[in-house]
């Protein structure tokens, strides 16, 4: 497999005027042909702002890339200019936002918002252009794209604008689609009609995704890989089984305990994270989510915790891996789902450098 | 790496401690005026707009001149030591007269201002509150009042209630309160079906209430900004009346009555126009880039 | 079961009412609500969850029908004074944490609007005490009294909203999403807030969300609306288990649960209204297919629902 | 959309009437006539003149034939210049503040929204604050003011534009760009606030993704909607400055309408009182009708038939 | 009478000189204000227009270069014994249209004018002669005026009352002939210019560009033609003194400042200085009246202390700046020449305190802080703003009285005035022909007219209807004389400057006649 996305201990910070918000802090992933790599963890944790500045599309000023690499393709992209990214950005790697409500043009009639990308990247005629533009409605399933092309946002429901989203993004045939919360705006028929969508058109053309919800369901019904962020780190990372069968960070369990099972007539309690995500312009010292973890130990309040491996591919970043731990027990409604994975080591291996 | 054992101590959550905020309490305000202070344009603004309201308030008993008393053998003086800013075509000091017309010109625009700000928060407050018909209604008896030939309201106004500072606020406000109605109308309509209007009408408030407490503070914002551009339209309508002689009584002199006597002036006498327009330019001027900056201050976008 | 507490009866809400631009939010929908019971209402976004809530506490007037709270008409009200009664006895929590707080004012201000509106301190210690009682139910301190609520994480304010219509002490809550616009791991601590409040002041709530399984955990019974009608109605297991309307199958369908084992497999149903196909003359109606469990549809229909019903 | 303009154009005639009447009471509340003057006066020769001008008539009787008159687009004759019809006056000054107008307002326009622009995409940089401070100038000074300045500094001290009067092209610049500064200033304002606030926009965000450059995403996608704003304020100001200026086309002696809106009032003139009061309603109603119209040609969510969005 | 020789003369001496100068342009621009509110000779009533008939259009009679009137369209004058009896001999002339000048066309302009039914609003102008006011009133046909046509080229014309000075009312406009023809055939014939707009006077108007311009050209026609230099002269309507002058000073106009236009007053210094100010003394007294029915204005030595301690001098300097000559009486010099020193000295602050004694005494006041406060109205203008700041200030200074302005918009001013609602009001008087009776006769009676002082004096009425009467010249200069003397012991009025005219003009500019009334005329005028 072939890597197309190395994110190596990307450092973003904003400043405001309340002080620097360090939105992102030391964010290191990868990403491989024809994956999808979901990103999930709470509002405000930085996974917006990791996305964006993949396409360096973050507004800055305020924000700044204090450091780390975005290599693509082989090329690092931090270094490089506006007018070089515009050669990226639509062309090798889309973008569909979160609300579909203000990311299309109110003024510019479907079709033309569509085209543009076209015209600009791929060369294409007007007319050849247009062609395409109803191919690609067609394609993300809106019935009559001829005459859907001529309309404006606002003629389309919030799922056929998410819609023409996606067909925005994908008919440049990008390499790396990066798919913000693409569905939160919209209700769980409408949202898992979008979810197929996007399966389908990445089978056809074998493009990586990542993809960013907070929403854990989604999560197992789209991703191969996972990565869980927490106050601009991530936390832990691995791939669908290991996050939902053998979770090791205790923001992921909490995450997975505080759903109800549809399934279950347990009308206990849910095992809510207490407490609020901590503010970013001056994180808590040791481990940002100490304070919200019932499992947090005396050095979480002091000491950042390492990066720990616990297969080739799942790592996660707790104290509760360190040898010297105590044993904890997670939550009944993970313990519940828990399985033994083959792929994970015996031991968790701490690990010198970031990923 | 080594780490002694006991801080492997399973402490738990500090729950407590994450509902704790940790930044000081800022209410809206005091962000707004933090964040105000950054901007440079406007806090030069106020300085400029603290000086001249200082000159106003001592700038007369700075020269022993007073504003009004002639000096026929000495008309037409340009500035010297003994008058700062010349004297005007009755022989009397520019510079006295500059602060005294100050107190008048910042006055009418600050008392239109705030007359604008009463009647306009009320009216454009119920339309947009009431809505539909009431709103329709209410919005058509202000165009028409638009429609209506300023002038002869004016001109009426004078006649009835005779010339005076009085009048000339009145005159100001017959048509001024319409643009904040406007704009309190827009943003009434926006906000009254905001969650937090919908949860105190469940929770029984009436109108007053809604209005004074949920409404109106909501809507500060661009009053405030408005109300900052109303203060130099007014100062601008005083001139402009004045111009065609429905001012003030002298000698009473507003900068507005300076500018346009000083008008014909410009060719031969220029500091009897230069003086007060200087003046009129740096209020309005202020005025703009503070309203400018409170618009900024207030943007919610720029606030988290 | 337990006496009812609120009966809606063929409310009907229509906006823009002789207008190109007409809207049926509510068309004629009918049901119960019991004391201390939680019901959920689901459906997709636009079909008029929010309205019915909205109509019911009288924010909107209804276009037809009665709702009946105690027994008594709500929207036949007159006086000033009664409907304030009323306003005391049933209060609303919003969906947006950030749009239902006035940020003009501190939380304790906003906590305490009610007792203003409705006199119930006598004086202003008093007031501060009910306030700070009212933060400590819903896991706030003291200290956030005098905070403005942007200071605050969504999850807080949804507490502090919560704070606000228990402070009139009322018997009814419409709940509208309260937690859709709240974190995975938010979510959790309002639900569970609401809940404890049930217990311990035995509260009734109705609950509005699209999210089935937070619905299904809080609730009693749920109804499912399509299109400003309501088409099943069930206690929250049944309805779970043997969903019989279309709409509701192919909702239950949707919903993406935590488990990449079973997302992998699962088969969504779509949902075509055109397969009702309802003749011109046919009444289509709430049936009563099993007890407690009703499904809007023909007499057709009901026949073959009883006859799928296990 | 037919049906919207004529239900428009209905309440338009109410406004109109609303206005006509309230001006016509006004009018006649204030004192003196058109016949004052400060050599008195026979008495017999005003009763023959009030009688000529049907001024002796019950005021309702006047109303009425006022009205029925104005019905027909006559508005009677002047009472101060004789023989000249009020549609005369507005016929022969029409033309000139129109075109005068409609220089000021090219102008303002084309330079307020390039510098509002400049300075939205330079936002905080030099280019911003020299616009602002370009604009804010612009609006500090009266136009009587600004008119004399650059009379003073074009025409007399650098002998490049003539000094006044309606004539050439060239006769036009001066009075034009006095005309056009506040305005200008304003609009420049106005478009670099609303320029910001669309460049904050999510789809400017989904532009960019697309790889379009600034250029374009300026061009293509902020300006239009940017420029919303601006065209809801040309409305009252397109009607107010082609309807002329008292003060420009006094000090620059234009032969146009603007002068008649004050002179009418200060001579008592009745009838050019209510002709031009008339007629700029009409010209301010409609130009408010037609910004309607021209915003939901840029903005197709508005549905002319619905009213406005998101009210 | 005189006779045309003189006038052959000049003209032939004239056209030589135009011959000679041909190489200049002769072509003058001038700005005039604004709109002439009619150009009908009957109709017109302002100095605009005045000011563009006196080029167009041509009575019986001319002012000439020294202020006389002479024969104009009539070439022999002949009146009877009693004086109230005008025979004119009209001269061979013709309209612009060709049509001969008939006398029939006086009679009908004048019957036109006096008919109540044309709302000519000088038709007042006309009462001196016979049945004019009756017919004015309505209460006689126009038919019946003392105006008759013998032949086509003779008029005779029968006066109410011996007029001494008719031979100059007949040089006014609204004395001016009509061409009856034209005027019959198209009653809007006078509204733009064009064939029907028909003249006699040494220009034809060419074109009116409403609101903008009036265009005249030398009318070949004109029986004088040959003193006529001037081919064309463009009439500007800026209503802006500034702009005047800087066009003025840019060479866009030969000629600023009155009578056709205004000189901004701040620029009078300088062009003094200068030495290019034209200044020319007219026939007009700006004064303050004083509601003598309002105390404390009732008592005449309270007017009189009020009147005296205004130091006219440094307004005129100061102020007007326009040369004007302090009034210390009512009738302009040129009408009777002794007023040049009036009839008390100027700023006379003594006198005035003691005349302010007497009347605090005489109004039972103890103290001048007892007096109640005085307002000074005047109508918005600039400069009568600050003439009575000026007045205020001397008054406060001077007397100690407390005085308050008030100024109001030209309409409702006048409208206070003409009801006495004020206490001192600012007006001037302009002469509408060369004769003190024009001055004195506004205040005979208290009411109507033009007094608004509610003053009246049996003697001063009873000595100016005698003056009628009176054949004797003399004899009757000494009846006004001594009516303004009571008017001067009473002072209803406080006389403050007699009016000029200021003006700069071109320096070829030469022969461009401003007459004592303050009309000009531009026959004669021309480039060299
Ligand atoms: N333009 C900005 N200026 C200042 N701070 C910003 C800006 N953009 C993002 N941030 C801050 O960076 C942090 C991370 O934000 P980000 O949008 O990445 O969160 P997220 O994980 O995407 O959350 P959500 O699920 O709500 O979308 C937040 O604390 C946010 O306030
Ligand atoms: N004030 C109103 N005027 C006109 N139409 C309205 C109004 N309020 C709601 N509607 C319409 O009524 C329908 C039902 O709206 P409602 O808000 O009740 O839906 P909902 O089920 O609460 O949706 P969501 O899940 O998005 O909150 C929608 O089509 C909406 O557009
Ligand atoms: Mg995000
Ligand atoms: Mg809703």
């Amino acid at each position: 497999m072939t890597k197309l996305l190395e994110v190596k201990n990307l450092e973003v910070s904003f400043q405001t005027y309340g002080g620097e918000v360090r939105a992102v802090r030391g964010v290191s992933f990868d990403l491989n042909k024809g994956e999808t790599l979901a990103i999930v963890g709470e509002s405000g944790s930085g996974k917006s702002v990791t996305a964006q500045t993949i396409m360096k599309l973050i507004p800055m000023p305020p924000g700044k890339i204090k450091g780390g690499q975005v290599i693509f393709n082989g090329e690092d992209i931090v270094p490089k200019k506006e007018r070089q990214m515009e050669k990226i950005r639509g062309k090798e790697i889309s973008m569909i936002f979160q609300d579909p409500m203000t990311s299309l043009n109110p003024t510019m009639k479907i079709g033309r918002q569509i085209m543009e990308g076209l015209i600009k990247h791929q060369n294409m005629s007007t007319a050849a252009a247009k062609e395409r533009a109803v191919e690609m409605l067609r394609l993300v399933g809106i019935p009559m794209p001829e005459r859907r092309v001529n309309q404006y946002p606002h003629e389309f429901s919030g799922g056929m604008r998410q819609r023409a989203m996606i067909a925005i993004a994908l008919a440049a045939n990008p390499q790396l689609l990066i798919a913000d919360e693409p569905t939160t705006a919209l209700d769980v028929t409408i949202q898992a009609q979008i979810l197929d969508l996007m399966k389908d058109l990445q089978s056809k053309m074998d493009t990586s995704i990542i993809f960013i919800t907070h929403d854990l369901g989604v999560v197992a019904n789209v991703a191969d890989r996972v990565v869980v962020m927490y106050a601009g780190q991530i936390v832990e990372m691995g791939t669908v089984d290991e996050i939902f069968y053998d979770p090791r960070h205790p923001y992921t369990w909490g995450l997975l305990a505080s759903m109800p099972s549809l399934d279950s007539d347990d009308k206990s309690d849910l095992a809510a994270i207490p407490g609020t995500p901590p503010d970013l312009t001056n994180p808590p010292q040791g481990d940002a989510f100490a304070a919200r973890n019932p499992y947090a130990m005396a050095i979480d309040f002091e000491e950042e915790p390492p990066l720990f491996q616990i297969s080739e591919t799942h790592f996660a970043r707790t104290w509760l891996l360190h040898p010297d731990a105590p044993k904890v027990e997670p939550p009944e409604a993970v313990k519940k789902r828990m399985r033994k994975l083959a792929s994970a080591f015996d031991e968790p291996k701490l690990v010198k450098e970031g990923i | 790496m080594q780490i002694p054992k006991e801080k492997f101590q399973i402490v738990g959550s500090r729950a407590s401690e994450a509902e704790q905020i940790s930044k000081p309490s800022l209410s809206f305000w005091k962000d707004v005026v933090i964040r105000f202070r950054k901007n440079k344009l406007a806090m030069f603004g106020i300085v400029l707009l603290i000086l001249l309201i200082f000159m106003a308030i001592f700038g007369p008993y700075m020269t022993e001149h007073d504003y009004r008393t002639n000096n026929l053998m000495n008309t037409n003086k340009a500035p010297s030591s003994e008058h700062w800013f010349g004297t005007d075509d009755l022989g009397r000091d520019v510079f006295a007269r500059t602060w005294e017309g100050a107190r008048i010109s910042l006055f009418i625009g600050v008392a239109a201002a705030l007359v604008d700000f009463f009647i306009g928060v009320f009216y454009g407050g119920l339309a947009g509150y009431k809505g539909g018909r009431t709103d329709d209604l209410m919005m058509r008896i202000a165009d028409i009042l638009w429609g209506v030939p300023y002038l002869l309201l004016v001109i009426l106004l004078m006649v009835v209630l005779g010339q005076g500072v009085g009048t000339m606020i009145l005159a100001m406000t017959i048509t001024g309160w319409i643009n904040m109605s406007r704009i309190v109308r827009g943003q009434v309509l926006s906000l009254k079906n905001q969650e937090f209007v919908l949860a105190s009408r469940t929770l029984g408030a009436d109108l007053p209430r809604i209005m004074s407490k949920h409404l109106i503070p909501n809507t500060m914002g661009p009053i405030l900004v408005t109300m900052t551009l109303s203060i130099p339209s007014a100062i601008f309508t005083e001139s402009f009346l004045s111009y065609l002689g429905l001012g003030l009584t002298p000698p009473l002199a507003s900068w507005g009555t300076m500018a346009s006597d000083g008008l014909p002036a410009l060719k031969y006498y220029p500091w009897r126009l230069f003086f007060p327009a200087t003046f009129i330019c740096l209020t309005i001027f202020a005025f703009n880039v503070i309203g400018d900056g409170l618009r900024d201050a207030l943007d919610p976008r720029l606030r988290k | 079961m337990a006496e009812k507490l609120v009966e809606i009866k063929n409310l009907k809400q229509h906006f823009n009412v002789g207008r190109p631009n007409m809207v049926k939010a509510v068309d004629g929908i009918t049901f119960d609500i019991y004391k201390g019971e939680t019901l959920g209402l689901v459906g997709e976004s636009g079909c008029g969850k929010s309205t019915t809530g909205r109509t019911i506490i009288r924010l909107y007037d209804a276009t037809d029908g009665q709702v009946l709270f105690n027994g008594v008409d709500v929207h036949g009200h007159k006086s000033a004074k009664k409907l304030k009664e009323f306003n005391r006895k049933m209060q609303m929590i919003f969906q947006d944490p950030y749009a239902s707080l006035n940020p003009r004012m501190t939380v304790a201000d906003i906590i305490a609007e009610g007792i203003d509106i409705h006199g119930l301190a006598k004086n202003r210690k008093q007031r501060m005490e009910r306030v700070y009682d009212l933060l400590e139910t819903v896991g706030l301190n003291k200290e956030h009294a005098n905070r403005y609520p942007h200071e605050f994480s969504g999850g807080q304010r949804q507490r502090i909203g919560i704070a606000r219509a228990l402070a009139v002490e009322p018997d009814f809550i419409i709940a509208d999403e309260p937690i859709s616009a709240l974190d995975v791991s938010i979510q959790a601590q309002v639900v569970n807030l609401m809940k404890k409040l049930q217990r311990e002041k035995g509260l009734t709530y109705l609950f509005i969300a699209h999210d089935l399984s937070m619905v299904k955990y809080i609730s009693d019974r749920i109804g499912v609306m399509y299109y400003g009608k309501l088409v099943e109605l069930a206690p929250a297991e049944e309805l779970y288990k043997n969903p019989l309307h279309p709409y509701t199958q192919s909702l239950l369908s949707a919903i993406p649960l935590p488990d990449p084992d079973s997302e992998r497999t699962r088969k969504r149903k779509a949902y075509d209204p055109n397969t009702h196909n309802y003749g011109e003359n046919e009444e289509v109606e709430m049936r009563e297919i099993s007890p407690g469990h009703f499904v809007y549809c023909s007499l057709k229909e009901f026949e073959q629902y009883k006859a799928q019903y296990k | 959309m037919v049906r919207y303009i004529i239900r428009r154009l209905l309440f338009m005639l109410l406004s109109l009437f609303l206005i006509i009447t309230a001006t016509f009471f006004l009018m006649r509340l204030a004192p003196g006539n058109p016949f004052t003057s400060e050599k008195q006066l026979p008495a017999e020769i005003e009763k023959a003149l009030n009688e000529h001008y049907g001024l002796d008539q019950p005021w309702y009787i006047q109303y009425g034939e006022y009205l029925g008159r104005i019905a027909q687009w006559d508005f009677g004759p002047s009472f101060k210049y004789k023989a000249r019809t009020v549609n005369d006056l507005i016929e022969t000054g029409f033309p000139v503040s129109l075109a005068l107008g409609l220089e000021a307002i090219f102008i303002s326009v084309s330079l307020g929204v390039l510098l509002g622009i400049i300075a939205a995409l330079r936002h905080n940089k030099w280019q911003d604050y020299g616009a602002m401070i370009f604009a804010v100038m612009g609006i500090s000074v009266p136009s009587f003011i600004m008119a004399s300045v650059l009379q003073y500094i074009f025409a007399i001290k650098l002998q490049i534009l003539p000094v006044a009067r309606w004539d050439s092209f060239t006769h036009t610049i001066l009075p034009a760009l006095a005309l056009a500064s506040t305005p200008m200033a304003f609009i420049a304002r106005l478009t670099r606030s609303s320029m910001l606030e669309v460049m904050a926009n999510d789809y400017i965000r989904t532009a960019k993704a697309k790889g379009l450059s600034e250029r374009v995403i300026t061009v293509k996608h902020a300006i239009r909607n940017a420029l919303l704003p601006v065209v809801t304020y040309l409305g009252p100001l397109s009607a107010s400055v082609i309807t002329g200026s008292f003060v420009i086309e006094k000090i620059f002696g234009i032969p146009g309408l603007g002068n008649h809106f004050v002179t009418s009032i200060t001579n008592r003139d009745y009838t050019v009182i209510m002709g031009v009061t008339v007629f700029f309603s009409i010209i301010l109603l409609m130009a408010i009708l037609l910004v309607d119209i021209a915003y939901g040609l840029i903005d197709p969510r508005i549905k002319l038939a619905g009213g406005k969005k998101g009210e | 009478a005189c006779s045309g020789g003189n006038n052959a003369n000049t003209d032939k001496k004239d056209g030589k000189d135009g011959g000679k100068k041909s190489d200049v342009p002769q072509e003058m621009r001038v700005n005039i204000n604004s709109e002439p509110f009619s150009l009908h000779p009957g109709l017109a009533n302002d100095s605009t227009s005045g000011g563009v008939l006196l080029q167009t259009f041509e009575g019986l009679t001319r002012i000439d270069k020294d202020g006389k009137p002479q024969p104009a369209m009539a070439e022999d004058i002949e009146v009877s014994d009693d004086l109230t009896q005008y025979t004119f001999k009209l001269r061979d002339a013709k309209w612009t249209n060709g049509d001969p000048v008939k006398a029939s066309d006086f009679v009908y302009a004048w019957r036109w004018a006096i008919d109540p039914a044309n709302q000519s609003q000088y038709a007042y102008q006309l009462y001196y002669v016979k049945g004019g006011q009756a017919i004015n009133e309505g209460k006689a046909k126009p038919e019946t005026l003392g105006v008759e046509a013998k032949d086509d080229k003779t008029l005779v014309v029968t006066l109410e009352n011996p007029t001494p000075y008719f031979l100059e009312l007949t040089a006014f406009y609204t004395y001016f002939p009509v061409n009856e023809k034209v005027a019959t055939a198209n009653d809007k014939w006078y509204t733009e210019a064009g064939d029907d707009y028909v003249s006699n006077g040494p220009f034809k108007m060419t074109e009116w560009a409403h609101q903008d311009k009036i265009v005249i050209e030398k009318n070949e026609d004109y029986w004088d033609a040959g003193a006529v230099s001037l081919t064309k002269v463009e009439m500007y309507m800026i209503n802006d003194p500034n702009t005047e002058l800087s066009m003025f000073d840019n060479g866009e106009l030969d000629w600023a400042g009155s009578p056709f236009g205004t000189l901004p007053t701040d620029a009078l210094k300088q062009l003094k200085d200068a030495g290019n100010l034209n200044i020319k003394p007219i026939a007009g007294t700006y004064w303050y009246k004083f509601q003598t029915e309002k105390p404390p204005l009732n008592n005449k030595n309270i007017r009189k202390a009020l009147a005296y301690a205004i130091n006219r001098q440094a307004v005129v300097e100061n102020i007007t700046q326009g040369g004007q000559i302090p009034a210390m009486a009512i009738v302009p010099p040129s009408m009777i020449s002794e007023n040049e020193k009036g009839y008390f000295s100027d700023n006379d602050v003594a006198k005035a305190k003691e005349f302010l004694e007497t009347g605090l005494k005489e109004l039972g006041y103890k103290d001048v802080k007892e007096l109640p406060p005085i307002t000074l109205s005047y109508n918005t203008s600039e400069a009568h703003q600050k003439i009575a700041q000026a007045i205020q200030d001397m008054w406060v200074k001077e007397l100690g009285v407390e005085v308050t302005l008030d100024n109001a918009e030209w309409a409702v001013y006048i409208d206070k005035m003409h009801k006495g609602d004020y206490m001192v009001g600012r007006m001037g008087w302009l002469g509408d022909f060369n004769d003190p009776i024009n001055f004195l006769e506004i205040y005979r009676d208290k009411l109507g007219g033009n007094n608004d002082t509610f003053w009246e004096s049996a003697e001063y009425k009873q000595l100016l209807i005698d003056s009628q009467k009176e054949g004797d010249a003399n004899k009757r200069l000494e009846m006004l004389k001594q009516a303004e003397a009571i008017f001067m012991d009473d002072m209803p009025a406080a006389p403050i400057y007699f009016y000029t005219n200021v003006w700069v003009k071109s320096d070829k500019l030469k022969d461009v006649v401003v007459s004592g009334l303050g009309d000009v005329q531009l026959k004669w005028a021309k480039f060299e």
